[in-house]
């Protein structure tokens, strides 16, 4: 089936039957194979965490010891300046370390890698719907991470933040330097934009029309159900940014003729002549906004669907309220559509729409909080076994618990008032994106690293790197909420020059110190990858005793996935099952001979 | 393994779960989802930027907007649309030739469509009327005009006086040539329409004259014989007030709109380039939902630009 | 697979729904010809006519030439959020973009009674333009309708 | 070992909440008392907000401490099979719902006086204009026992980077920007605005405390933004009259008449008035 939609989108070109004597290339490189593209999704934004953690290590470097020279790396990158980094250059770093954060690791590793990874092994399809289109989302990243690397080359680099409001990012006297860097930016923005786009409606289209045979919807594991969401949320929310970024473009256009959607009339800018637009800014924060918010939420469904999965494979225990699961993963889509203007609070918005989306916000910790809730009751009663993948998970959910609450202080207006655009905000969504979303997926990267070279990873290692990464992620983030407290403006290349906030400095150096541990930490994760990639321990078909369809496929899984075409029976969750008595897992492709009586929770013995 | 692989690959008789409709359509129709938020977001900042300003110029003479050509064009479009729709059911009769008229019916239209929105595109840039050049008031028209006609005068002086000297050199050498030569020849004339230049320059910057009467004099320099062919680029000027917002929006969807157009065609082409339309029929029909979305959208842009 | 059975499809009218488009499209014309000779002049009556023209041939066109009418559920759950969506933008920018809640600064002044928007008016903000404002309206710079947006 | 990762679970949350606990001590807390009295209603806010969530995250962590502490104790138990309860469903998505509604419902009016214009109190005192431009705030007053206008007036007083207000009295500044966007943004009074390019957006303070009170720029606007920094002065009303009288006999000093003399004369006449 894959095979005839791909033939009939690409033309005529057979499809199949060269399955066994591709070349290298077309193998590992230009392939049309889930598998192989997931995995380069995975390998690449790896890579791109560590340029991402390296920017915010520059970040934090300059925070804590303003204008020293970096050691080691200081002279050779700023050598023209006295190996100081200067105000543009900071504000170069932390744009393009949010950019890089979150549109080259966080999303595409979700949706990119393990997306492509699981959606057809775990639905039990052959490959995407169509694989052709895949290999281009992959590819058109590409480009993307190469405008974006040329706004580096661009003296000044981009200067607006990862946000890029206009009027500092639409005229370009506003930020001296940043012309053609800011154009690049947003050159790659639209580049990542139709990548996803050409992701979101291929899982679409695969979720919906793939499916094994008895794989109904509620039969569909979490993480299935998490891509689903991601994908709509990806397709209604991303036309919205690349129509604004094209919107914000064309206001940039270096000759005469530019449009002027987000200028207004007569401002002075930098002594130029007075604009002449008619245009708003705030447009573009709602539309803006309109993405990035529902954008939160595709970095961070995916990885609650995983971690659902992950959690309830290692306490060896259904996941507790599947549906109510489902429910509230749709709500919080659905929600997620209402909320954007939580981010301009201060913005000079109409005060009504603030109260609205005030409202929207606070309700959208409801099924966050429905999540919460279950995943501890999934753990309640389960067999826990603490290895690297259960530590990461549980690590996801204390650390999306902080980040989460801490949302709920931003979400009450008046308190936001105090807090926008301070340290708080910063903890707040390093919380839920590196606490969460990043631990969720490394986790993954454990769980999963079996199917997808047959091999273990470390475990040793494993949780070195797990300890690390926690203790570092803590003692950077969690200070970041009281120096929000204290009133500590975020994008300041030189805090210290305003004396309420002198006495923090000692603080930021400790922040500095922890992000240096993480970040180092992060080199475990990279030699474990590497190293359990050739020498980790070879697996079978289902290390984990786990019960969804990719476990029935081989580890790796060849071309075309299954060797036997799966048929599911069950939902994915059925752990500890009274049905099977000699273990603790019935995997949905099982076909008991017995009619299966509806599980029922009487005869089992209550939790310890 | 790959044998295993190579058999489920062949045979897609395989059962699945799914909608029953086939994968591509599906996609088409969810792509026309995405497309959908896409022109929302240009469409609804339209609509609010509009209500949001102030004020909208909207009288055609101004704004070169001919519902005549648009009220075409929804014409040739969905006359498009019907061809399509023909295609498609040949398709399904298995009259491939009938299919393959129709199809070129379309694209054709498609050509005639874009066609019209040259020629509009046109008559706004030969008044100028791009986003960015559009003189909001009448002083910054005037001041439009007098640069236009600098520029012009320096076209011209550098047809007469090449060289590289600095311009203000070649300027006296052309006056006092004009000066001295007889009324007819080139660099009389020039004389001539430096110092109507200068002295309109002189008069808009001490504010001593009228819009009125400088487009009365920009018009009089175009039409003026020998001078008129130098004035190309100078426009008479009228201001537009939120004329640089209202250019912004008209060329930002209906361009996105005609691109959507050249797309259309291109899938079009594509298939009338295959031998023979065997096995096409899915093809046409997901080219056509796409042709029709087009259609939908031109619907809804051609009453919020052309009339409203 | 399903493209082989789609040959007894079901026949819209095309040829009955494309006369109809083209019956609309005149409609809409029509009133803006009819502006022209001072026959319909309200500013929203032309608007509901025009836009209420448009949705009725963008159904046309959904219903019959995209086949929407013959196909199943799904297509309910597809658009219906797709609409509310595209309805709901503009809606949720109204109120920021379309009205302005506090003053704006730096408007050139139409006509003073054109920039009001609900209670705050043009505070004054744009005297240098003021005089140049009756110049634009003569220039034709902004029509009479402008001001019942 | 898994008693130890049972203790690093319960130990982080109680280093958390210890962190929470000592910071005031520790002088990791708000700058300054709230100096205003909306900053003060905010901190009610902020500390009702942080008992509510501080309760939730205890409880949570209490929770997950103790099933993870319960699962891993016997490996060799089979894990409780159920596929969830739906009881517990709805008994954690009500009570939440209250308290997030109760949350939201409560906060409202703050906001309404805040922000919404109907809403201000009656007897604002407009003292300026500030425009905040890459990368400075500038200040305009009216002419002394003048109201302020939209537009510049002659016999504005200016002042850079340096904002006086009466203590005790609500008091509202129009703020706008002439380039990028701007935020204004006062810790120790709770204010934060962003100045909107094109638009002007009143602001509205009573400081309760005289005082210097740093004034920062809280939304990025170029490579200056950290260094945007100026000052709110509050004063008692008189000194905050006398400071204008002195700023406009500056500004219109005439290089001859001594100030002080000039200062006397504008105060004569406007006894007069
Ligand atoms: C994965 C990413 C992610 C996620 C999941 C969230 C989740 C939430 N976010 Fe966050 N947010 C960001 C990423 C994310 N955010 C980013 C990147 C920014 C900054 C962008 C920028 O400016 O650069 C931001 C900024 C941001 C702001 C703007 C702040 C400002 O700039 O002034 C606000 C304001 O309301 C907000 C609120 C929330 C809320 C209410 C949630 C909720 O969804 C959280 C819900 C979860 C819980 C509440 C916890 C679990 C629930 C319970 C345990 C139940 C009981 C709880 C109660 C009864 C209270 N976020
Ligand atoms: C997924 C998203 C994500 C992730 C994972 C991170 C990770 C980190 N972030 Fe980031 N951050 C954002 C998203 C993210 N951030 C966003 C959206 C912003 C807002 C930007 C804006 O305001 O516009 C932001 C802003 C931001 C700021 C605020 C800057 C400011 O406002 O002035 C800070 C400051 O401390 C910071 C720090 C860090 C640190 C220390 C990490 C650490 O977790 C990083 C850990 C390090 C690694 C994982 C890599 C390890 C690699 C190496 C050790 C290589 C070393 C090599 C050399 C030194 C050559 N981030
Ligand atoms: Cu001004 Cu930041
Ligand atoms: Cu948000």
């Amino acid at each position: 089936m894959a095979a005839q939609a791909g033939a009939h989108a690409a033309g005529q070109h057979g499809h199949g039957e060269h399955a066994h004597e591709l070349s290298f290339v077309r193998k590992y490189i230009f392939s049309t194979d889930h598998k192989v593209i997931g995995i380069q999704f995975l390998i690449t934004t790896l890579l791109m965490l560590m340029v991402g953690g390296a920017l915010a290590l520059g970040v934090r470097w300059q925070i804590a010891y303003s204008w020293q020279t970096m050691p080691i790396v200081g002279k050779w990158l700023f050598g023209e300046q006295g190996g100081q980094i200067s105000p543009e250059f900071y504000t170069m770093l932390f744009t393009m370390h949010a950019t890089v954060m979150i549109f080259l690791v966080i999303i595409p590793i979700l949706a990119g890698a393990f997306g492509n990874f699981l959606i057809p092994l775990m639905i039990g399809a052959d490959d995407m719907a169509f694989p052709t289109l895949n290999m281009l989302s992959y590819w058109f990243m590409w480009p993307a991470i190469i405008c974006f690397g040329l706004s580096f080359l661009f003296d000044g680099g981009p200067a607006a933040g990862w946000t890029s409001y206009p009027v500092l990012s639409a005229i370009a006297e506003a930020a001296p330097g940043s012309g053609m860097a800011q154009t690049m930016w947003l050159l790659g923005l639209t580049f990542v934009g139709v990548s996803s786009m050409m992701g979101s409606v291929n899982y679409m289209t695969t979720i919906i029309n793939m499916r094994a045979p008895g794989m109904t919807l509620f039969r569909m594991p979490l993480t299935i159900w998490g891509m689903f969401i991601t994908a709509i949320l990806q397709a209604f929310a991303l036309p919205v940014l690349t129509a604004a970024g094209f919107m914000l473009l064309f206001d940039r256009l270096p000759f005469s003729i530019h449009s002027c959607f987000f200028i207004p009339n007569d401002l002075i800018i930098n002594n130029a002549e007075p604009t002449v637009g008619g245009g708003q800014p705030l447009l573009w924060q709602h539309l803006f906004w309109f993405y990035s918010h529902p954008a939160v939420y595709i970095m961070l469904l995916p990885a609650m669907g995983m971690v659902s999965d992950m959690l309830a494979a290692m306490v060896r225990k259904p996941i507790f309220g599947y549906r109510p699961m489902v429910y509230s993963m749709a709500a919080i889509a659905g929600l997620g559509f209402i909320v954007w203007g939580h981010h301009m609070f201060t913005s000079g918005m109409n005060p009504a729409l603030g109260m609205t989306f005030m409202t929207s916000t606070i309700m959208i910790a409801l099924p966050s909080a429905v999540k919460v809730f279950n995943w501890i009751g999934t753990i309640w009663g389960g067999k826990v076994r603490f290895n690297t993948v259960t530590l990461n998970c549980i690590a996801f959910v204390t650390m999306f618990i902080v980040g989460g609450l801490s949302g709920i202080f931003m979400a009450a207006v008046p308190v936001d008032i105090y807090i926008h655009d301070t340290y708080f905000i910063v903890a707040h969504f390093h919380y839920v994106l590196f606490g969460a979303t990043l631990f969720g997926v490394f986790g993954a990267i454990h769980y999963w690293f079996p199917k997808m070279f047959g091999r273990m990873m470390n475990e040793t290692l494993g949780k070195w790197h797990f300890l690390l990464s926690f203790i570092g992620f803590n003692g950077a983030f969690f200070p970041m909420h009281l120096l929000g407290i204290a009133g500590f403006p975020r994008r300041y290349a030189e805090p210290w020059i305003h004396p309420y906030l002198e006495h923090l400095l000692p603080m930021n150096r400790f922040i500095t110190i922890s992000a240096i541990v993480m970040g180092f930490a992060q080199f475990l994760l990279l030699a474990n990858f590497a190293y359990s990639m050739f020498r980790g321990p070879k697996v079978g078909r289902n290390p984990w005793k786990a019960n969804t369809l990719e476990w029935f496929a081989p580890s790796p899984p060849g071309h075309g996935n299954f060797d036997v075409q799966p048929v599911v029976f069950r939902g994915p969750y059925e752990y500890s099952s009274p049905l099977v008595k000699d273990r603790d897992y019935l995997m949905q492709t099982e076909y008991l001979p017995r009619r299966e009586e509806r599980p029922t929770e009487q005869p089992q013995p209550q939790p310890a | 393994m790959s044998h295993a692989t190579h058999s489920t690959h062949s045979h897609p008789s395989a059962v699945r779960m799914g909608l029953g409709i086939p994968n591509s359509k599906l996609c088409m129709w969810l792509f026309l989802g995405t497309e959908i938020m896409f022109f929302t977001a240009f469409i609804g900042s339209y609509i609010v930027l509009r209500m949001g300003s102030p004020g909208w110029p909207t009288d055609p003479h101004v704004t070169h907007i001919n519902v005549r050509l648009g009220g075409l064009n929804t014409f040739v479009l969905i006359f498009s649309s019907y061809l399509v729709v023909v295609a498609h059911e040949a398709m399904s009769k298995r009259q491939f030739d009938r299919a393959r008229r129709a199809i070129l019916g379309t694209l054709l239209a498609g050509c005639v469509f874009l066609g019209i929105k040259a020629i509009e595109y046109y008559g706004k840039y030969s008044h100028d009327l791009l986003p960015g050049h559009v003189a909001e008031t009448p002083d910054a028209a005037m001041r439009k005009a007098v640069r236009e006609l600098r520029e012009a005068r320096r076209a011209w002086l550098d047809a007469l006086e090449p060289g590289d000297e600095v311009e203000k050199v070649r300027l006296e050498r052309a006056r006092s040539a004009g000066s001295s030569a007889d009324a007819s020849s080139e660099h009389a004339l020039f004389v001539k329409f430096d110092r109507a230049v200068e002295e309109l320059a002189a008069q808009v910057k001490a504010e001593r004259i009228t819009l009125a009467d400088v487009q009365r004099r920009v018009r009089e320099l175009k039409e003026g014989e020998g001078i008129g062919e130098w004035l190309g680029g100078v426009h008479e000027p009228h201001p537009v007030l939120y004329g640089n917002l209202f250019t912004s929006c008209y060329f930002l969807m209906t361009g996105f709109h005609a691109l959507h157009v050249v797309v259309g065609m291109l899938l079009w082409a594509i298939v009338l380039s295959a031998k023979s339309l065997e096995g096409w029929h899915e093809y046409v029909e997901n080219s056509g939902l796409y042709w029709h979305f087009v259609d939908l959208v031109w619907i809804f842009l051609f009453p919020l630009i052309y009339i409203v | 697979m399903k493209a082989d059975h789609t040959v007894e499809e079901h026949q819209a009218p095309y040829g009955f729904i494309f006369g109809l488009l083209c019956v609309f499209t005149a409609v809409s014309w029509l009133a803006d010809e009819l502006k022209g000779f001072g026959l319909l002049t309200n500013w929203y009556v032309i608007a509901v006519i025009v836009m209420a023209v448009a949705a009725a041939k963008a159904m046309c066109v959904m219903l019959y030439f995209m086949h929407l009418k013959f196909e199943q559920n799904w297509k309910y759950v597809l658009l219906a959020p797709t609409i509310i969506l595209a309805v709901g933008i503009p809606l949720a920018l109204l109120p920021d973009i379309g009205l302005h809640y506090y003053v704006v600064a730096d408007r050139p002044a139409v006509a003073a009674d054109v920039v009001g928007h609900g209670e705050h008016g043009h505070d004054g903000g744009a005297d240098e333009h003021a005089d140049g404002g009756e110049d634009n309206a003569a220039a034709g710079g902004v029509s009479e309708r402008s001001g019942e947006q | 070992m898994r008693n130890f990762w049972c203790l690093f679970f319960t130990v982080w949350p109680i280093v958390a909440v210890g962190t929470f606990v000592i910071a005031p001590a520790m002088g990791w807390w708000f700058p300054t008392d709230a100096y205003s009295t909306l900053g003060q209603q905010i901190d009610d806010l902020f500390y009702l907000i942080l008992t509510i969530v501080g309760v939730v995250f205890i409880g949570t962590h209490i929770a997950l401490g103790y099933t993870l502490w319960k699962g891993s104790q016997d490996p060799n138990r089979r894990s409780w099979f159920t596929h969830g309860s739906h009881t517990l469903e709805v008994i954690w998505t009500i009570v939440p719902a209250g308290i997030l509604l109760f949350i939201a419902l409560y906060q409202m009016d703050v906001w309404r006086m805040y922000r919404v214009q109907s809403a201000f109190p009656e007897d604002l005192l407009e003292v300026a204009e500030v425009t905040a431009r890459q990368f400075e705030w500038r200040i305009r007053y009216p002419a002394p026992g003048r109201p302020l206008q939209l537009k510049p007036q002659k016999g504005d007083v200016y002042a850079v980077n340096d904002l006086h207000v009466p203590v005790n009295r609500p008091v509202l500044i129009q703020l706008r920007t002439m380039d990028v966007q701007h935020s204004f943004f006062v810790p120790s009074l709770r204010v934060k605005q962003d100045a909107l390019p094109g638009q002007v957006i009143p602001v509205w303070f009573e400081v309760t405390k005289p005082g210097i009170y740093d004034l920062t720029c809280a939304e990025l606007c170029g490579w200056g933004h950290y260094k945007m920094r100026g000052r709110v002065v509050a004063e008692a009303e008189e000194d905050f009259r006398a400071y204008l009288q002195r700023l406009a006999a500056e500004q219109a000093y005439d290089g001859v008449t001594p100030i002080e003399t000039a200062l006397s004369h504008a105060e004569k006449r406007q006894n007069e008035e």
